[in-house]
C-alpha cells in the first residue's frame, strides 16, 4: 500500500459522514440516533458529521422496518452515495423488521433491500450502542467487509426471489 | 428573487430531508421564494400496524402499541391500557395512576424540549438546538431511571404499571427538575426576548381560532389559536382529577404562539412531577387483569404531548381484539398543513411544518370526535357514527348514505352488548 | 533566477498556496471546535479537516448524468485558484505583501467575488433543484453584500489616499489613532464577510434544512474536496485582509509579526464563531432587508466621516 | 417598540465555553446504564419447565423453546432471535420459574447477521 493510499484509508477511519434514514421506523431510533449528535454524546467527536446529500456521505444510518412505500427511496439513497459508502441498520426494526415483521406492507430488515454491513439491535438503541456500531464497522477489516457484502447480497437475492413469492400471493 | 409566475419550480420536499427526520414528502411549487402550492404526500411510514393488532394478543400488542411512535409512546399505552382495564371493570390501585401521570408529564418534558430543539434546528439556531437536547438528556435520564429505557419505556401494562418509584427515586427527580426549571425558565426569557428568534417565527404558519376549529387542530397547535381544549382537563384520566392541571392558552395563533405554550407547558408538567411526587399514595402498583377482555368496545382519550389522542378498542371476548382503531394527534394537526404552507415563504416551510410537531408514524385517516360535555367517554358504534353524520352535515357535508359495511359477527356481538 | 525562485516560493509554499490551505484547515478546525464548545459539546480533534480532505479525496466523485461536464469539474479549480492569487497580495509577516501594486485592493476584492459565483455556477450546472435554488441565493446574497463589504474594505483607504492593501496597512501603522475611526467599517466587514462565507446567520444559501446544502448538493469526492478547501481558504483570505486593514499592528520583527498575525487573525475567528453560534438563520428577504437597510447606509455613513476626517487631516 | 439587540444568548455561550463540556467522553462505561435497564435476555435452562408461557406472550415471537433431551429426561433449550427481540421483558414478568432474566448488554452491533439469532442453553 502506497502512503498515499494509507493516508486515505486513514481519513476514511477518521471522518465518516453520515446520512440517516427512517424507511418506516417509530421514531424511538431516530430519535436517539439524533441524540448522539447532540452535547451529552457528541459524535463530532470522533469526526463524524451529520449531513442531507446523500452525494457528501459515507454511511447510511437506517432506522426501521422498510415499508412498501420508503423502499424505493431507500434504493435510491443507496446508489446516489458515493463509493465506497456503508449501511448500518440501526434498530431492531432494521435488522429483521422486528415488531413489525410480518406486517403486510412492511419488507422486513434493511437488508431485503439493500446490503447491510452492520446490524444494531435494540429497540430502541442507546446512543451509546450508536457510536460503538459506527466504531465497529470502521475497525472491521476491509476483507471482512467484501465477505460481509457478498453474503448480503445473497440475502437479498434469496428476500427478492420472496418477495415476488409475497408479490404473487397478493 | 422575480415575480415572473412563469418562473415556478416545483420543489419535492422529502421523504428523505435534513428537515424532516421522518419520511414525508411536501410538493411545493414556488414562485421565487414564496410557495404557491403545497400537496402533502403521508402514509411512508404505513406499516399496517392496526391491521397488526388484530392477530396478535392483548398482552402483545401492548408492546406493539407502544410502538406506533417512540416519542409518545407512554401516552398511547395509556390510552390502551384504561381502554382495556375499563372494559374489564379492574379498578388500578391509585398509586399506579400517579406513576402513569408523572411519566407521561415526563414524556411531555421530553418531548417539548425534543420540539424547542427541532425547531430551533429548523431555523438554523443550532446553539439553542443543542442546550435545549442536552436538557432533554436529564428528563431522559430519569425516565431510564424510573422504567430502564429511555424510549419505549414498557412501563405500562394491563392492571397497573410494572416499576415502582422509591424514595430515592424521587428525591433524584426532584432534585433534576430544579435545575430544568431552570433551565426551561431561560428558554421562555430567550423565546420572549431574542429578535431574531422572533422574526422568524411570528406570523409564520398562521392558523386562527376559527381556522383551527375548522381543521380540527389540537394540542398545542389549538391552544396557541386560543382553544382551550386539553384532555386532563376536559375529561380526566388516570390520577389528573386529582392533580391540579392548569391549560396553557395563547392567542398568537402562529409559529411563536406555539413555542410560547409548548415551553410553559414544560413548567406546567415541572409542577405537575413535584404535586405527584409529594402526593404518591401508598400501595400496590398492579391489579389482575383477565386474559380474555369482555365483548364490548370502549373509547379512551389521553392528552399526548401533541394534543389529543384516541383509541378505540373492540373485543369479541377472545384474548385478541377485534378491532383496535388509534387516532393520533399529529393526524389531526394535518389537515391545517396545506392552509399554512401556502403563502409562505421556502424558507419557513421547515419551521412550519415542525410547528405541529408533525409525527409520521401514527399518522392516519380518522373520526374526529370532540365531546365538549366531558362525561361522555363510551360511544357504541351506532351513536359514533351518527355523531360523525350529525357533525358533518352540521359542516354541510352528508354522509349519510354513505353504508359503512359491518361484518357479520360484529352485528351479534352488538346485540350482545346492547341487551 | 534567485528573485524567481522565491517568488516561486512566495506562491507556493509561505505565505502563498500551502500556507493558505493548511492555515485554512487550521482555521477550519477552530471554528468547528470553538463552535462546539459554544454549545456545551467537546468538538471535533485536531486533524478532523485533514481527515475530512484525505477521506473526500479517496471517494468516487460522482458528476450527475445531467450537469455540465466541463463546468462541473472546473469550476471548483477555478474557484481555490481566484483565492489563493488574491491571497498573494495580503500583508501577512510585515506591512509588504509578497507583491503589492497601488490598487491590488481592487483586483482583490474582485477575486473575491469569484469563490460566489463559482458557487452559483456549480449550483446551476448541477441541475438539481435544491442546488438551483441555492445558487440563485447565493447570487442574491451576493448583491446584499457585496455593497456594504466593498464600502467598509474601501472607506480606510479613503484616509489612508492609498489603494493597496499594503500601503493602507503602512499608514495605519504610523497613524494608529486614526484605526479608530473605522471601527465601525469593522464591524461592518465581519458582519458582510459572514455573509460571504454563508455562515449563520446568513447560510440561507446553504440551509441544511431548507435546501439540503445549496450549490454543493451534487458534488463528491474530489470536486468537494477542493470546494471545501476554497471555502476554508476564503475565510483565511478574508480574516487576513480585515487584519491587515483594521488591525494594522507590526513590529518589523518578522517572528513577532507572524505571531501577530495569528493572534489578530484568531481574535477575528473568535468573533465569527460567536456571531455563528448566537443567531437563528435569518431568510432571504430579511438577509437583503438588513443588508440593505442596515449595513449599506451606515458604510455610506462611515465613507462620509471618513472624508471629513481625510479633509481635516 | 423597544428596540431589542439580538444575541440574548451570547452570555450563556461564554459561560459554557469556559465551562466543562457536557460530553461523556467515556459512552461505553456500563455505570451510568440504570440497573432497570432492559437488554438481552439470558436464559437458565436448569429451572425452565418448558410450559411456552414465554412464547406465547412475546410480542415479537423472538423465543422457541425446544426439548432435546428425551420425553422422561427432559433438557430444554432456547432458540433466541436477538434480531427480533424488542428487549421488552414481557418474557422475563411472565416466566413462572424465573428462568428468563435480563441484562443490561447493550452493544449488541454486529457485522454478522448469523450472530443475531443464537441458542441458549
Ligand atoms: S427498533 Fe424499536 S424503537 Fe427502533 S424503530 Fe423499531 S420499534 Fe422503534
Ligand atoms: S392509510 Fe390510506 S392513504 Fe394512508 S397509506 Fe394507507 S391506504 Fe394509503
Ligand atoms: S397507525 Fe399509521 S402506521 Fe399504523 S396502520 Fe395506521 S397508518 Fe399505518
Ligand atoms: S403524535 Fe408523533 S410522537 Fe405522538 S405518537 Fe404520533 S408520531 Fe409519535
Ligand atoms: S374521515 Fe372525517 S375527519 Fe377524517 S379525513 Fe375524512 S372528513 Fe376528515
Ligand atoms: S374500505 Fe376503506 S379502509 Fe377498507 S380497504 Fe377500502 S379504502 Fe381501505
Ligand atoms: S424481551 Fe420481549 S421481545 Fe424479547 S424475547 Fe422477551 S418477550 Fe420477546
Ligand atoms: S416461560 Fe419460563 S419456564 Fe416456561 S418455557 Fe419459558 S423460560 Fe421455560
Amino acid at each position: 500500500m502506497g502512503i498515499f493510499k494509507k493516508l486515505v484509508s486513514w481519513g476514511q477511519k477518521k471522518s465518516p459522514w453520515i446520512i440517516h434514514f427512517n424507511a418506516g421506523a417509530c421514531n424511538g431510533c431516530d430519535i436517539e440516533f439524533i441524540d448522539s449528535l447532540t452535547p451529552k454524546y457528541d459524535i463530532e467527536r470522533i469526526g463524524i458529521l451529520q449531513h442531507g446529500s446523500p452525494r457528501h456521505a459515507d454511511i447510511l444510518i437506517c432506522t426501521g422496518a422498510v415499508t412498501l412505500q420508503t423502499r424505493d427511496r431507500l434504493i435510491q439513497i443507496y446508489e446516489q452515495m458515493a463509493s465506497p459508502k456503508y449501511v448500518i441498520a440501526v434498530g431492531t426494526c432494521a435488522c429483521t423488521g422486528g415488531i413489525f415483521n410480518g406486517c403486510y406492507c412492511v419488507m422486513g430488515g434493511i437488508d431485503t433491500t439493500i446490503p447491510v454491513d452492520v446490524y444494531l439491535p435494540g429497540c430502541a438503541v442507546r446512543p451509546e450502542a450508536v457510536i460503538d456500531a459506527i466504531d465497529k464497522l470502521l475497525n472491521s477489516n476491509d476483507k471482512d467487509k467484501t465477505k460481509k457484502k457478498a453474503k448480503s447480497d445473497k440475502q437479498k437475492e434469496v428476500s427478492e426471489e420472496s418477495n415476488e413469492e409475497k408479490s404473487d400471493e397478493q | 428573487m422575480s415575480d415572473n409566475s412563469s418562473n415556478r419550480i416545483v420543489i419535492p420536499l422529502g421523504p428523505q430531508h435534513p428537515a424532516l427526520k421522518e419520511p414525508g414528502s411536501f410538493t411545493l411549487t414556488l414562485e421565487g421564494e414564496k410557495v404557491v402550492n403545497a400537496v402533502i404526500g403521508i402514509g411512508y411510514n404505513h406499516r399496517g400496524l392496526e391491521k397488526a393488532l388484530e392477530s396478535r394478543t392483548y398482552i402483545q400488542n401492548l408492546y406493539m402499541i407502544e410502538r406506533i411512535c417512540g416519542i409518545c409512546s407512554h401516552t398511547h399505552s395509556v390510552a390502551y391500557c384504561q381502554a382495556i382495564e375499563e372494559m374489564c371493570g379492574v379498578e388500578i390501585p391509585m398509586r399506579a395512576k400517579y406513576i402513569r401521570v408523572i411519566i407521561a408529564e415526563l414524556e411531555r418534558l421530553h418531548s417539548h424540549l425534543l420540539w424547542l430543539g427541532v425547531a430551533a434546528h429548523e431555523i438554523g439556531f443550532d446553539t439553542l438546538f443543542m442546550y435545549a437536547w442536552r436538557d432533554r438528556e436529564m428528563v431522559l435520564d430519569m425516565l431510564a431511571e424510573l422504567c430502564g429505557n429511555r424510549v419505549n419505556y414498557g412501563i405500562n401494562t394491563l392492571g397497573g404499571v410494572r416499576r415502582d418509584i422509591d424514595d430515592n427515586d424521587a428525591h433524584e427527580i426532584k432534585k433534576i427538575l430544579r435545575v430544568l426549571h431552570n433551565q426551561i425558565s431561560y428558554y421562555l426569557e430567550l423565546a420572549t426576548n431574542e429578535p431574531t428568534l422572533i422574526a422568524r417565527l411570528a406570523d409564520v404558519g398562521k392558523l386562527n381560532h376559527d381556522d383551527a376549529l375548522k381543521f380540527g387542530a389540537v394540542g398545542p397547535v389549538a391552544r396557541a389559536a386560543g382553544i382551550a381544549n386539553d384532555v386532563r382537563k376536559i375529561e380526566p384520566y388516570a390520577a389528573y382529577d386529582e392533580v391540579p392541571v392548569n391549560v396553557i392558552t395563547d392567542d398568537h395563533g402562529d409559529v411563536l404562539g406555539r413555542t410560547l405554550v409548548r415551553v410553559k407547558e414544560m413548567l406546567e408538567s415541572i409542577s405537575i412531577i413535584r404535586y405527584c411526587l409529594d402526593n404518591l399514595p401508598a400501595g400496590e402498583i398492579l391489579a389482575k387483569v383477565p386474559r380474555k377482555v369482555p365483548a364490548g368496545e370502549m373509547i379512551s382519550r389521553t392528552e399526548a404531548p401533541r394534543g389529543e389522542n384516541i383509541h378505540y378498542i373492540n373485543s369479541d371476548g377472545s384474548d385478541i381484539p377485534y378491532r383496535i382503531r388509534v387516532r393520533a394527534p399529529s393526524e389531526a394537526n394535518w389537515h391545517g398543513m396545506k392552509h399554512m404552507l401556502e403563502g409562505s415563504f421556502l424558507a419557513d416551510v421547515p419551521i412550519a411544518i415542525a410547528a405541529i410537531d408533525p409525527c409520521y408514524s401514527c399518522t392516519d385517516r380518522a373520526i374526529f370526535v370532540n365531546s365538549d360535555n366531558g362525561e361522555s367517554r363510551l360511544y357504541d358504534w351506532k351513536g359514533l357514527r351518527e355523531y360523525s353524520i350529525k357533525w358533518h352535515r352540521d359542516r354541510g357535508l352528508n354522509i349519510a348514505d354513505i353504508q359503512i359495511p359491518m361484518a357479520k359477527n360484529y352485528i351479534q356481538i352488538q346485540r350482545k352488548t346492547n341487551d | 533566477m534567485i528573485e524567481a525562485l522565491t517568488a516561486l516560493f512566495k506562491i507556493l509554499i509561505f505565505p502563498g498556496f500551502m500556507f493558505l490551505t493548511t492555515y485554512g484547515m487550521l482555521l477550519q478546525f477552530l471554528d468547528r471546535k470553538i463552535y462546539a464548545r459554544l454549545q456545551n459539546r467537546f468538538g471535533p480533534p485536531w486533524y478532523q479537516p485533514l481527515a475530512d480532505f484525505l477521506k473526500l479525496i479517496g471517494k468516487e466523485t460522482i458528476v450527475p448524468t445531467l450537469a455540465n461536464k466541463g463546468m462541473f469539474s472546473t469550476l471548483p479549480v477555478v474557484s481555490l485558484a481566484a483565492v489563493s492569487t488574491a491571497f498573494v497580495y495580503i500583508p501577512i509577516y510585515r506591512m509588504q505583501a509578497s507583491f503589492s501594486f497601488e490598487g491590488d485592493l481592487i483586483i482583490v476584492l474582485y477575486l473575491m467575488a469569484l469563490p460566489s459565483i463559482t458557487t452559483f455556477l456549480a449550483g446551476w450546472y448541477s441541475r438539481s433543484v435544491y442546488a438551483t435554488i441555492g445558487s440563485v441565493r447565493t447570487l442574491t446574497q451576493l448583491f446584499a453584500y457585496e455593497v456594504p463589504l466593498f464600502a467598509a474594505l474601501l472607506s480606510p483607504s479613503i484616509i489612508s489616499g492609498s489603494w493597496s492593501i499594503s500601503g493602507m496597512a503602512e499608514f495605519y501603522y504610523h497613524n494608529p489613532t486614526l484605526i479608530l475611526v473605522n471601527l465601525p467599517s469593522m464591524f461592518i466587514a465581519l458582519i458582510s464577510i459572514q455573509g460571504k462565507l454563508a455562515r449563520k446567520p446568513f447560510d440561507s444559501p446553504e440551509a441544511e434544512t431548507e435546501i439540503v446544502s445549496g450549490a454543493f448538493v451534487e458534488y463528491s469526492g474530489r470536486l468537494l474536496a477542493i470546494f471545501k478547501m476554497s471555502v476554508d481558504c476564503e475565510l483565511v483570505l478574508l480574516i487576513s485582509l480585515a487584519a491587515a486593514i483594521y488591525i494594522p499592528l507590526f513590529t518589523n520583527i518578522i517572528v513577532l509579526d507572524i505571531l501577530l498575525y495569528f493572534a489578530k487573525t484568531l481574535v477575528l475567528l473568535f468573533a465569527l464563531s460567536i456571531f455563528k453560534a448566537a443567531m437563528a438563520r435569518l431568510r432571504m428577504d430579511q438577509i437583503i432587508n438588513f443588508c440593505w437597510k442596515v449595513l449599506t447606509p451606515l458604510a455610506m455613513f462611515q465613507i462620509i466621516i471618513n472624508l471629513i476626517v481625510r479633509g481635516a487631516l | 417598540m423597544k428596540i431589542r439587540l439580538p444575541g440574548r444568548i451570547l452570555m450563556k455561550m461564554l459561560t459554557t465555553l469556559v465551562s466543562k463540556p457536557a460530553t461523556n467522553t467515556n459512552p461505553y462505561d456500563a455505570t451510568n446504564i440504570p440497573s432497570k435497564y432492559r437488554g438481552r435476555i439470558v436464559y437458565d435452562s436448569s429451572t425452565c419447565i418448558g410450559c411456552g408461557i414465554c412464547m406465547r406472550d412475546c410480542p415479537t415471537k423472538s423465543l422457541r423453546v425446544e426439548n432435546i433431551g428425551t420425553k422422561e429426561n427432559k433438557k430444554f433449550i432456547m432458540h433466541y432471535s436477538l434480531g427480533r427481540c424488542i428487549f421488552c421483558c414481557q418474557c422475563v414478568d411472565s416466566c413462572p420459574k424465573k428462568s428468563l432474566s435480563q441484562t443490561r448488554d447493550f452493544l449488541l452491533a454486529t457485522t454478522d447477521s448469523s450472530d443475531l439469532e443464537e441458542i441458549m442453553r
